[in-house]
């Protein structure tokens, strides 16, 4: 873990080199952005902004023949400013996930997909064996796989196997806002692999991803915590800094827990 | 597969609704007649996907099953 | 609560205008220090300016006669750039605590203090009827008085009404590091009282920072997390990102928690 | 309260020990005599506080208590 | 610790001689319970006996001369089946209080009290210097106070000074229903009285009183999570089971937490 | 879910009728004990006893030739006391599982097996891949299947779908006493599954097995919150009441939480 | 203190309200009268608890404050 | 597979380590042998489960693969 503070004179302004790297590609910023659910494009851009965020997914849809308006989302998400990972999601299938994952590279972007295989109407739960089915195809097919998957580390490690370029567990499903339920199985994921760990789903507020980024995972991506917010933009600021400062906090080494109290001030030198 | 109509028109199947469109029509000429801007969207026809230097040289069929794609906002 | 993003072209370095304000003194930085337990005095002075922290506090202490170093650690913090906020550590009674707040007053920086009386030597919990008495005295006295307390808000209540400038509550005991025990008491007193609400003391790493921000408070005074971490520096940037973050996030109003999972990518537009 | 010595020396409490000091010195000078800065350490003497404006008016007698105090790092 | 299991034939029905005692008087028990906010005087007692309590708070009010109804809980409750604790619920002064107990006491049941000084209509925390106060009249008097306090170890050391029979710390405010908030201000106080340390209010299902048994406390008082329960008797059962179950776990010594797993099974004699 | 309250005379001992059936077979405890790791054959059993369990699991291993000892477990728990559970412990693939299984019923007494595939040595984790295959072989072979899985609700509803008795997800890791880390996925599985829900490992004390149960799910299966207790009988006895408890809590239906205190004596005749 | 009435009826407090008594009336009569069971109440007037064996002696006057208070369900 | 011994041994392998038994024993033989009781324990030979009834009959050749298994304490 190579952290260097640059030099300069005010250490309110310090900024670290702590890039987030996946499949050799560098990103100054831990956190990544779903674009779903804003009540604008305009305020999704802002906020995203706000947020600080490089990535972020997009979804693969059929245009709207019957819209007057049937402009792709390119139109306010310049690949220029953000890197664009197309997702997968609302596929229930390994098949129907490879499809959408052809349709998004072919856009010529890039060969980046972030693979989700949904398992269930209701709790958007990964099928991780057609979740595996999907990965194995395409990583074949010379895709770069971001997994979504559950927080089960026996399938993060075949994940891995299996090629992906990172493994994308969930701190709690999709759109619930619960936070991080299982602390443990993200720590145990994390400690066991080499690729990058990005949790995925389920953060609803600042300090939900501050402590996963406690956890040692190298991201978040979070997208109705943002877009459902009472002010998103306001909340993609809160956001880029949980993630900093859970990121940092784990870099740092936490002081242990204590049951008893320990003074702050010297306990010598009291008057008589 | 499915009957040319007898004007020349041909029933194609496009983004999941039957569509009429001119036999031996390009997919170019397609989207230039939907008003599409063929750089922002992927075509896939009968479950292949479309090279973008191939949509002029593509001519529809009756039956064709055509979807066209494009990246929406999602998470 | 206006809060304004101040004008500018980038939306990842927009600050926001909210200053802490105590006893019309205007802070920008909610994040408040200690300056005890550090390896060094330089660790100590880089620590603060990581953290960003503007108001630090200062033990009162017999000069030590027989050591050969009898500096004041304002040779290291200058009052120009800190405010020194003097405490009453370490005092047992309320006459006590008067005696050291009155000889931290005479060095003439400020008639502020930060008001302890300690209850018990393990815990190092306050005693609130003296906490209270002591109180009273030095408000009549005309100092300006930040009273550290535990999280009872008829405590809380009391304090106020004896015309103290802040009350602080404590997430937890002094140095122990366990974070924010009970968020409904620092709820419960955030939103009866009117002077604003410090919380002072338990925070233990970034995530506890952020969680106590979002209760609504208005600000964290922390010691022994930062200088009790394995690289306190590195702290100070994690604990000004997350009292930051925190603070943000309860603005932006967070987003409701579901039991069920709600998808982020559109149902409509899936192909056939 | 407590004997002057013969030589014109006097017994004080200082910081909590013993301290023998000059008969009819000031705090000025005691602080002097000990190397320290005034203007960074506040001096209380038999319990109350003396103004810094005070301290070269001051003479200390036998028996006097005398605290010197200053701002330490703490939480 | 005296634990001795009875001795009998089959262990499923083994019963712990286990006692709680307050001022010399032993209950089999350790589960106490409030009479108020029951659809019935029927389902109270009803429920009360499915909870195995035999002591149980009532409330000094006045008689109510307008209703047809005038009879006392007393003729509901008979004081040879179940010891009747008068408490001096809704009163805000340490006089008030002083006065509810003296009237409590001339029905000649006992010089028993559970004494409540409240601080806030809100919250109904206790308001602890005027707490203090009657606890130091009513000792004087000879009562025997059992005082209902917040999680503050010092005020409970000072109560245990004044010479209480027993210190009640809440787990959380009076018919919240949210359970045990802090665990570490219960383990504080139950480990630095030598008192009897009940804890009361705030329970909310069965699992709440498991845990704060295991803290080490020797009972606890509950009302509202019977009483308003969907099925107060079943409740009642539910009760009675985790208070013992909490209890006999603390006795027991529960196993260390790990971070990783240990089979259950042997390594060895596996097939080749 | 019929419920009756036996009819006794005492309350206190009242007892319900609420069997938990697995696969036809009526179970009056839903507790299920494992049995290794106790420090003797003696003490197991009267842990067993104590905690009215009368489903045990068992490990099939080689006789040990070299032993003086070779006795089965059988010779300490009579067949006709308590119902045996051969489980597949130590197996990591599908092949395995399905060999020992096929052992484990040629003693004789049942065709019921404990599945078990574990997939990574360090945490015990299940091989949900590897599970469901030994899953789909056994239910063909007329195995009656009770499947010990992870927290996941998708592999939950496939196992269902492949025919098992019941599902077992886990809380936390095997031998681990952490708990129920996820109560989202437990309530999530036992809404959706109609088999048995049986949560198997990582319960560590009492509170742990109560919160579990209130969660509605069928029953728990323990080994090592037993075995490695300080005094093992008594936390049979601890668990018998916990189990008991959270059933019945959930039966009962707990109040609802509330942010604010609500009194239990009355408002009305207080003294003027 | 209040005015007692030309019938010899006096006005006291009672749990609060204004209630009309006999003069000279006991306190055990004032139970008897309201139909109430001494053994299961406490008797309090002007602010001194009266003792179960003192209610037949003791003799309202006007302006007595009395409170009948008893036991209820509470928590 | 493997040699059978001049003296009408043979080697087999049981639970894992090589076991010299008779040619031609049953094996109800070898367990009485070892002082094992077939009622609370499974045979597994050559990968396959030898019922109890079968015990008797089946008899041991040289390279046999035997397992003997029973239940032990498990969680």
């Amino acid at each position: 873990m190579a952290v260097t503070t640059t030099d300069q004179p005010e250490g309110q302004r310090a900024e670290l080199e702590d890039p987030l790297v996946i499949a050799g590609r560098r990103f100054h910023s831990r956190l990544i952005l779903g674009t779903g659910k804003y009540a604008s494009n305009d305020e999704m851009v802002e906020t995203i902004r706000a947020a600080g965020a490089e990535m972020v997914t997009v979804a693969v849809r059929r245009v709207d023949l019957d819209a007057t308006n049937r402009e792709s989302i390119l139109h306010h998400l310049d690949p220029a400013e953000f890197f664009l990972l197309p997702n997968t999601a609302g596929c229930y299938s390994a098949e129907e996930a490879v499809r959408y994952s052809r349709l998004g590279r072919e856009t010529g972007l890039s060969d980046w997909v972030k693979l989700e295989v949904i398992g269930d109407q209701e709790t958007l739960l990964p099928d991780t064996a057609q979740l595996l089915e999907a990965a194995e195809t395409l990583v074949a097919e010379g895709f770069t796989v971001l997994a979504y998957t559950n927080d089960d580390l026996i399938t993060a490690l075949r994940l891995q196997e299996l090629g992906v370029a990172a493994v994308m567990p969930l701190a709690s499903p999709i759109g619930s806002g619960q936070g991080l339920l299982n602390e443990l199985n993200i720590r145990l994921i994390k400690r066991r692999l080499d690729v990058p760990v990005i949790v995925d789903a389920g953060v609803g507020t600042a300090s939900d991803a501050s402590v996963t980024m406690e956890q040692g995972v190298d991201g978040i991506l979070m997208n109705t915590a943002l877009a459902e917010a009472d002010r998103p933009v306001l909340m993609g600021h809160a956001m880029r800094h949980a993630v900093r400062a859970g990121r940092l906090a784990y870099l740092a080494g936490r002081m242990e827990k204590r049951e008893w109290a320990v003074p702050s001030s010297p306990l010598e030198g009291m008057l008589a | 597969m499915s009957a040319s109509q007898p004007d020349g028109a041909i029933e194609i199947r496009l983004n999941g609704k039957p569509h009429m469109a001119t036999a031996e029509q390009t997919i170019s000429q397609l989207l230039e007649q939907l008003g599409l801007d063929p750089r922002v969207l992927v075509v896939e026809m009968n479950r292949q996907i479309i090279r973008r230097t191939e949509l002029g040289e593509i001519r529809l069929e009756a039956g064709d099953v055509i979807e066209l794609v494009h990246f929406v906002g999602g998470g």
